[in-house]
Order: C-alpha cells, then structure tokens, then sequence
C-alpha cells in the first residue's frame, strides 16, 4: 500500500528532526502502511485529528474503515479492539487522555489480560495515550497510569522518553503479540529539546530492555519517562560536585529488565529509584524487593525513592509544583544516597 | 408454548430429530455435570448454586437459536459467544461432551490446559469464543468481532446469548452502542430469566417492559419470541441472522422467559405427533448416554493439568 | 428559536430580567476566564480548545434549566450537578464570580483550596455536587444523591446536567439505570450539541434520532425543547421537575442543539418587546462587567494555594 | 432502633463462638441497629441473602429501604453510594464477588477516592465482598483485589484474618469517614478452626494498626489474610527447627502500619512478605521499600516474598494448587533467610 505521506509525517523520509509526538505519529503512519491490519479508534482521532492531534491527516490517508472515531467509550472501543484482535487485526486505540482508561479497567484486566491464559489467543493490541502532570490539567488530565496494570499478569506497559525510543517502541508494541499499554507524557510530546534526526530504515527498540541514558560509578537512578530528563538535569549538577550519576531509562515497566537493573546496582551498590506517579504502591517497590532478591549483597545503602506526593493531581499551579518530583529532590536523595 | 408444531407456519429449516439428539446429549451432559459437582463451579459456597444459574429450561432455547445459525468447522461460519454457563448452544458448534469434562475435571488435555472451567474456550475454526464471567463485556468483545467482519465484507455473523440482568451494567451498552454505531452484524440474543417486576423474589434489573424497548434508544433491530416455542424462535434467529448477515446492522432477539422443561415438552411433542416412534427416542436418549459414560471415562483417566516451567510468563 | 416572547404560552415563572442578569454575569466570566487563558484547563494543547468546549450558546440552556429549579442556599432546595464546564448554571445557584476566579487562579482561597478548578465545587447549602471529568460518572452519583432524597420523602431533587457524548458510556447506562429501577427524583439535562448523523465533523455517539427514543428502555419519563427556545426550556425544566418532586421517577429532558446566541438574541428580543429600554440592559452589563473586575482584582491579590503539612494524608 | 434479632447474628449475645462469616453478619447487624444512616446495597444480597448468605435475614429485620437489592451494575450502586455518602448516609455495599468490583474501578479511583481531595467532602461509605482462591473458582471468582487499589491515594483497604478483627474492623470501616474496601477471604468464611467467642460488648479494631500473630526472634513474616494461617502453620514446623517466626499480621493494607513493620524487623533483622496475591506489582513491594528507607541498617539478609505466580487464578485443581503459596513454600524461604 502507498499512500501520499502529509508533510508532518514525512519528516524523517526528509532528514529533518522530529518531536516526540512527531516521532508517534510516524510510528503510527508507517505500520498502517505496512501492515493492513493495523488499524486505529478512538475519541476525535479521525475528523479531528486528536486531542493533541497525532492523527492529523490520517483519516484522509487512510479512510474510515481504518482511523475510526469512536463514542465516548472507552470500555465499548477498548473491548471492540478485543474481538478485532481475536479476527486477526491489530487494532491502535487512543485515550484521548490515558486517565479515561479507567472505564476500560475491566475488559482490560478481565478480557484482554487473561485471553492468552484462557486459550483464547493472543491480543495483539495497543491502548496508547498521553499521560503525566505539570500542564495545569487537574486530576483528571494528568494522571500516570502505570501503576493501575502493572500488576496483571498478561500486560505490557510501555514508557518512553525519546522520539528514538517513542517510535520504535510504538512500532514494535504494534507488531507485538501481547496487548500494550504504551505511555506518552505530554510534556515531552512538542518539547524542542528533544527534537531528533531518526533513522530513515524501518526500526523497532526492543520492549523490556532498558537504556542507559547516562553512565556513572557513584549512584544507579533506575526512572523513566519525563523524569529521565529530569534525572539528567539532577546529573549534571551532580556531576559539578564530583558524584558520578547513571541513569537508567526503564523504557518498558512491564516487564521490568532486571538484568539492567542489576548489572547498574552491581556496579555502584545504591540505588535512587525515580517516578512521576505517586509514592505509596509506585514501581519504585517492585524494584527495590528485586533488588533485594537478586543483588542484595551489592547494595552499600539504602534503595531510596523520588516520587510526587500521595494525592491526586491537583489543579492549581503552585499546589501541582509541590505535589512533582523536582530536580532538586532528585539532587538531594542523589547526593545523601552518595554520600552514604 | 408450541402445544402443536405441526399447526404453525413450517419452518422448513428447523429439524427435530437433529434437534431433540442435540437437547438430549446436552441434557445427559449437564446431569452428568451436576452429578461431578462440577457444573457450578463459579460458587465455591455450594448454599448458593440455586442462584444465578442459566435456567436448565434455557437449554432449548439455546438450541432453537444456534441451529438457525451457520455453524461450521472450518472457520468459515458464524461466531458463537455463548453465556458464562451454557453447554447446549457449545454442542450445536461442534464442542463435545469429552471436550467439556476435560474442562471441568481441569485435564491437561481440556481445550484451556485447565485454566479455565465449563464450555468456556475459544476455537474460531468451530466458531466458538469463550466468554468471561464479568457481564456485558462479551457485546464489547463482539462489537469488535463484528467490526471485523464488517470490514471483510463477509456475510458471517457474531451472536451472543446473554440473561437479562447483564443489560445493567456499563459493558452491555458500551458494547451494544459500539456495535450499532458502526453497524456491525451482530445479533444479540437476550434471555429473559426473571419477571420485569422484579416479582417472585428476583431483583429487579431494569424497569423495561421489553428489551425491544430498548431498540429506538439505540437505533437498532428487534423482534421477541416466547421461550417455550422453540419453532418460533429458530424462526425469529434465523430472520434476525439474516437481517445482519445483509448489512442492516445490530440485531436484538428477545426470548422470554420459557416456562415449561423444553427436553420433556418435546419428545412428548415427538411421540404425539407421530414422528417418532418410543424406541427411536429411546435409542437416542441411550446413545447419548454411552457417549457420555465413555467421555467421562476417558477424561477421568487422563491426567491433570499441570504448569510448564515457565507458564508464568506463558 | 424564541422569535418572538410574548406570542407564546406565558410561563409566569420565567422573569426575563433574571435571566438577562445572569446570562450576563456568565457571558462575561466565560469572557474573562478566557482572556485569562484559564477557561480550559483541561486541555494542555491549545490547538485543542477549540474541540469538545461547551458551547457558549448553551449558557442559555444551562440558565433556563437552573432559573425552573429551587436554588437555595440553606440547603433545604434542589440539588444540582453541573456539566464539567459548566458556568452559567452554577452562578444561578448562587456561585459566585470571585469563587470561580480563585478556582481558576489556583488561590488558596479557592473553594477547593486549589486541588481543583473551574467552577467544580461542593457546597450542599447552595446545593451545588462539584462534578468530575469522566463523563457519566455523576449520573451515578446522582442516583446515590436521590436515593438519599427519595429514603427522606423530601420534595427536594437532584439535577445532573451532561452533553450528548456522555450517554455512550457505561457510567451513564448504569446511574440512569439505576435511578430508574429505585424510582429517584432525578433529573437529567442532556443538551445535545453533535448533530445525530454524525456530520458535520462531529463523530458520531450514537444511532438514535431523538433520546426520548430511550425512556421507555429505561421506563422513565422524558420531554424535549428546543435549545433556543428558553422559556420552553424554562417551562419543560419546571414540568420535569415537578414530576420527580411527586414521585413519578427519573425525568430525562433532551434539549436540541442551540443555534442562535442566546444573549444576543435574548438582548434584542427584550429592547424590541419594549420590556427593557437600552439604557436599563446597558447598566445590567456594566454591572456584571464591574463586579468581574472586582472579583478578578481581589482574586489577583490573593495567595497561591500551598500544600499543608501532611496534605498527602489529608 | 430496636429489631429482633435472627438466631444467625445472636451467637455472641448467646456467648456461642462464631465464623469468621458469622462475624461478619453481626458486624453489619449491629451496625444497621446503631445507626440508622447505615444501609446495604448489592446483588442478591435482599431476598436471598447474599451469594454466601453474609446478609441472610436483614431484609426482613431493616426493610428495602436499607438492605437494597440492586441490578448487576456495580458501577451504577457504587456511584450510588458515593451519592448517598454526600447526603450523610454510609452505604456499605456488597460485590457479590469482589472479582467484580473492575467494573466500578472508575468511580472509586476517580470519584470516591478524590472527593476529599476536591472539596466535596469525605465518602463514608464501604466496599466488602469476598476474595481469594483455593475454591475451584477459576479466575473471575477468585482474585484479590487489594493492587487494583493500593495505589489510590484517599482510599483505605482492610483485609481481616480473624473472626474477631472480621467484626471489629468492620465496625471501624463502618464508622470511618473514609471509603473502605473491605477483603474477606472465602477460605476463611467457614473454616471451623476460626470459631471463637466474642466480646458481648460493642468494640472496634483501629484501622491502620498490624496485629503480631505470633512473637519471634528468627525472623519477621509480614502477611494478611488467608496467609496469616498458612503463616502460623509454617510458624509451627519451624519451630521444631528451632528458629523462631514473628508473623505480623497487617489487617490494615492501606495505610500500612510502618511502625509495627519496622519495630519488628527491628527485632529480627530478616524479613519475609506473604501474600497470596500474584507476585509482581504485590504489596511486598512497598513494604520493602519502606523497610529500606527506615531500617535498612537493620537488615541481615534480604527481603524476600512468598507469593502465588504471575498469572490468572487457574480454574483446574492442580493448576490452582501449584499456584498458590503454600506453607512449605514459606517454610522453605524462611529457613533460607534464618540461615543467611
Ligand atoms: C459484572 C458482574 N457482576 C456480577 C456477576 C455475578 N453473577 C454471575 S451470574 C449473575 C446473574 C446473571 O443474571 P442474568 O444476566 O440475567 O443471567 P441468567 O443467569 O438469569 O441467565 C451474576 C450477578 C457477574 N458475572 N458479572
Ligand atoms: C470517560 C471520558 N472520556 C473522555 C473524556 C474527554 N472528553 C472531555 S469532553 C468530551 C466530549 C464530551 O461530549 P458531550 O458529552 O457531548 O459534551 P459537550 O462538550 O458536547 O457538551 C470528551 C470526550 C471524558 N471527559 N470522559
Ligand atoms: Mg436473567
Ligand atoms: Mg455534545
């Protein structure tokens, strides 16, 4: 199939850089050309373009049947992509933000989670949405959903922090057999700093490997997402005062690569682990009972966390820059876990 | 109740004989079930297995319904969803009694390796998805089916069989809207259980008179048939079938509540109108009982499922 | 559209220069909100604020419906649950510009104390149940609230105004459901904006043609007006109620997209009726436009919200 | 208010022991007796009774208006509840299982859970029904449901292994202006070794506060629930090996009672977690996190778990045997870490 690529996803094919929420919506276009099967629903994504308009132009290029816009349902689409799934089709549903997932919890977890288990088959699906806070958007525009799937068996979740990883994780969550649940925060969606030339060869990043982001002996910060960047800026000052900070970018949450985790906690014997969702029952836990499990006579101090607050999100600017884990936080538990 | 088929109009496509084989190997494997204490296994407490269970009269209803659609075995006929606990429409799509106790004994041969109990597994080529206990959320699951089917431009169908309760929750109209938005050829096969009042001790579900009441709210198709007279509702399947095979989008068929014991009514119907004979009936009623003594036995011998390292992961 | 006032049925309830009040403090709120860039939170990509918004044409709708019901402020009158974006209906029950200012600025004195914005907020004496963003979920909630109404006897109801999208979700079906199956004094406000076809660039919701079509699967009651027609609007909204108020259940009122401004319209219509000489609308206006920057300016003095020790736990 | 009481929740009044389910019933009986804004919603739980008979006999002692048999839309009475909890009442609702509380997942995370938060007040209100598997019940009559949860700021969750705390902490939950999801194992609904006699007067269990099950030098088991048994049970086998096992049992998940975790890891510098819930992404997580941030210095060995297997509740027997964690299983890791 050929279909005139629009302008804005056609940047790579043409050597310019490309934002994060470019970097998406190529990785959309690209295996809808490639692959029929591959279609997309969601609320607004067609006639619209979307909500952050990552679909703009898809509904000309590739017709109704295959950039469907749905109903406000989330659980009525999401189990929809079920059943298209089980026919052969690799259905890409859109939250317009992931925070809607919510009505979807059941089919997710009951449904789409247990298929393979059941005997029903896998479901080669993805449920992709923007997420994350510090854009002023409330409790219901902001939240982190990670942690509402990462503990069913049968899931994939998926959080990148590059328009490199952005789109050949997507790509590869597409063509993978297991249902995804693919991560965008909107905060690195049109970030100008992170504007990259791509490869113009077809590319898939492997899920459930991590990246290291930054090298360093003194500390292992295991994060993802937004907060990478973040980690980085905490790095960089770090770095002024002598401690030598790695940043390990998880990329992909489910399933965790502990061999990454380890081989960094091996090599500097503490560990700051850092997320954007809320402290109690964030992944930060999983992470420090495998580190226990597995690399605990390494650890010279204590596994530590940088997390926002126990709240919902709140709306108000100065209340929402409390409630986020800062670059100095980052900085201080860094440099207490350091000085040990 | 049909107290007399012959005096309808003919339904040249609904066949007795197949029909009372089918009702009979279904009836002797849900006894055969319940004898296991197997047939319940969603309730550990076992005060409440008078509760909630799919009305064994629904058996002939079940059968009405699925001989009117295409079942095949080469992934080329309707797809069939059945209820949470039905074993009689399964039978019609070509599961088999063995199949079943290897379920339920939670064989390493059953169709799920033993995750899962009942008639609940899925083989598309037979046409058969299994369902999940969670209401509603099969309508979800065959809104996307139909979606598929759509698109390929087939003239196959996606049925679900449903009790009336389940049309509360969130997940019975998401996926019912869903479907009709997008035109989907799916029938939806309500069986009514309980009395619209909310009457002789069963909850209240809706303040509906008729599910077809529900079809201008959603702009699609209805018809309602009585639960007792199974040819009127092999007829109203088999219209309502084709009304979504030939693009007019989402079907409701209403089945009330069937009051008499289908199995009974029938082979008395069988006998009295003179197309069977007593040892006709009976040699079916016998065969069907070998099957199932011999099924039970070779699922009984085999051994239990177990986990292969690994199947954490799967 | 209400060409003409006086030429219809009178509606002795329906006080003109009320609502002339109103609409003029809300236009000119929604005004400043969003010069203040602050009228929608909920979308971080302003290439988006175009999509999905209220329309400003419905501050008429969400005015008549609110200036039929019993607005008091001792919490012994009716119970209203506004659209998540909701302005014009909150400020009848006696919201105030300088709340909404502190809401959207984030104030320490904000009636949320800052945790969340617009004019989504609790105050039970005023009568006003802050809504949340996912839709359909205050339908639920509602059906709780008039319950609770309902076990009181009290003559009190519950309103929940919602667009037209929101009925395709699970939430919605259950609460309305729900509220009809215990017979509630609930009643819902469904303003329709997309058109049914799904033209116009607007995706499509649903199949029905009118959502009256649903009352009868729901075994409600429900009436339709015309979105430009506010004192039928102001008329059906106090029919409705009185029916919920006596016991007669859930009342769905749809009201048909507004097309005309409803400010403009209403403004002209009551110079050329001669009700009002320009002098008397312009000073109703300038009122409005003081008491915003007032309320902006003090608002603007104001402290951010800070996090308490211990907030986390609340 | 004063209504005769059935035979069935009198036993304590008659100085006769109780089931766990028993104590259960007389809790809400009680509750309904003392406060008329206390009333049940529910599938089933009215004219029969409830799916294990926790409510048999209520509506003919309190009426429609107060023991509410609902439409299956756990959603719709969830939302209703929180409703009812705005206009004063305390609903306490019953899943028929608590498998099939996913449907209301949005209302409680999003709504309920945030109500405080956003100005609109506390939500005195109570989410109960049973949990857990070893019933045959395959995997939608099986889960726990305490992850689904765990990470909701402005929730409480409780999770009992006695008679005695069943009642107590129910009585608590009921009288608690916060929203409580409220666990009752099936396996221990019945169990005859649970009867006990209770106290004949009106008492509460604190929310928040562990209980120690058993006192021990030898190392810390941390657990709830079914576990707390099979727990005591490993307890006993290791003490014929001479190593002593504390078995704290939380009662409380949320909020998790980090002082009596840390007193007691204190003690014996090892800990173990149990749960019956599936492994990643379980409650050990957090507590070893938390471990880690105020008594790492105190640790001699690792932090391990014991936990059933990433995957659905398997329907077959021996499927679901192999699943579970069994006693040897803690046996076997607690003599590892008394050894470490
Ligand atoms: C969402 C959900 N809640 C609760 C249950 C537990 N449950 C199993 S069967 C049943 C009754 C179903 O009634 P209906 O849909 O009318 O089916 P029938 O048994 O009458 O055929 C219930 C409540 C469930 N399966 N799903
Ligand atoms: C469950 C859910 N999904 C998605 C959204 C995002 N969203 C906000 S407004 C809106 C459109 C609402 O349409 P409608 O109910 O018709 O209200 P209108 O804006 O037309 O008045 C959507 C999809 C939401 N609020 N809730
Ligand atoms: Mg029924
Ligand atoms: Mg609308």
């Amino acid at each position: 199939m050929s279909i005139d690529r629009p302008e804005h996803v056609s940047k790579t094919a043409n050597g310019e850089p490309v934002t994060f929420l470019e970097a998406i919506s190529e990785a959309l276009w690209e295996e809808m050309e490639r692959d029929p099967s591959v279609f997309l629903m969601g609320e607004d994504i067609g006639v619209y373009g979307g909500a952050f308009k990552v679909t703009r132009g898809f509904l000309d290029g590739f017709g109704p049947e295959r950039v469907i816009d749905t109903p406000i349902s989330e659980a009525g689409f999401t189990g929809a992509a079920a059943g298209a799934a089980h026919m052969g089709l690799r259905p890409v549903v859109e939250m317009q933000f992931m925070d809607f997932i919510s009505p979807a919890y059941d089919v997710i977890t009951n449904y789409i989670a247990t298929s393979r288990y059941r005997g029903s088959g896998p479901q080669p699906l993805v449920i992709r949405g923007p997420v994350g806070g510090g854009n002023r958007g409330g409790p219901f525009h902001s939240q982190n959903v990670e942690m509402a799937f990462f503990h069913t068996p049968g899931l994939k979740i998926v959080y990148p922090s590059t328009p490199y990883d952005a789109k050949g994780l997507l790509k590869a969550a597409i063509r993978d057999d297991d249902p995804v649940i693919f991560e965008e925060h909107k905060g690195l969606y049109r970030a100008p700093y992170l504007r990259e030339i791509l490869p113009t060869d077809d590319y898939v990043v492997t899920i459930g490997k991590a990246r290291t982001a930054r090298q360093g002996e003194g500390l292992t910060v295991v994060t993802y997402g937004l907060m990478v960047h973040r980690s980085l800026e905490a790095a960089e000052r770090l770095a002024e005062e002598g401690v030598q900070m790695e940043v390990l970018d998880l990329r992909t949450l489910l399933p965790l690569d502990d061999e990454a985790i380890m081989t960094s906690v091996k090599k500097t014997g503490r560990l700051l682990v850092v997320h954007e969702d809320t402290r109690t029952g964030g992944i930060a836990g999983e992470i420090a009972i495998r580190v226990n499990e597995q690399a605990f006579e390494w650890l010279d101090a204590p596994i530590l966390r940088v997390t926002s607050i126990d709240a919902p999100v709140p709306y108000a600017a100065a209340l929402e820059d409390h409630f986020l884990p800062g670059v100095s936080d980052i900085v201080e538990a860094a440099r207490y876990l350091a000085q040990y | 109740m049909a107290s007399d088929l012959g005096a309808r109009a003919p339904d040249p496509d609904f066949d007795p004989p197949a029909f009372f084989t089918l009702i009979t190997r279904a009836r002797a494997l849900r006894r055969a079930l319940a004898e296991l204490e197997l047939s319940s296994p969603e309730y550990g407490d076992p005060s409440s297995d008078d509760l909630l269970r799919r009305n064994r009269r629904e058996e002939g209803v079940e059968l009405a319904v699925a001989l009117a659609l295409r079942a095949r075995t080469d992934g080329s006929g309707d797809i069939l969803i059945p209820a949470r606990d039905s074993l009689a429409a399964p039978l019609a799509f070509g599961a088999t009694p063995l199949e079943v106790f290897r379920q339920a004994m939670g064989r390493a041969s059953a169709p799920t390796g033993g995750w899962e109990g009942g008639a609940r597994w899925t083989d598309l080529d037979r046409g058969l998805l299994a369902p999940v206990s969670p209401e509603g959320t099969m309508i979800e699951v065959a809104s996307g089916v139909g979606l598929s089917l759509r698109m390929q431009a087939s003239e196959r169908i996606v049925v679900v069989l449903a009790g009336d309760g389940s049309s509360s929750g969130g997940a019975w109209h998401e996926g019912l809207n869903f479907a009709a938005v997008q035109r989907v050829p799916l029938l939806l096969v309500v069986i009514r259980s309980g009395s619209p009042t909310g009457a002789g001790g069963r909850p209240r579900h809706s303040r509906l008179v008729s599910f077809l009441d529900k079809c201008a709210g959603y702009g699609i198709e209805g018809d309602a048939a009585d639960g007792d007279d199974l040819p009127a509702i092999h007829r109203a399947t088999a219209e309502r079938a084709n009304r979504a095979r030939s693009g007019a989008g989402v079907q409701l068929l209403e089945i009330r509540a069937p009051e008499a014991d289908a199995f009974q009514t029938f082979r008395s119907q069988l006998r009295s109108s003179g197309e069977f004979e007593e040892p006709e009936l009976s040699r079916i009623e016998d065969d069907a009982d070998a099957e199932l003594r011999e099924a039970l036995e070779t699922a009984r011998a085999e051994p239990e499922a177990f986990l292969t390292a690994g199947a954490e992961a799967q």
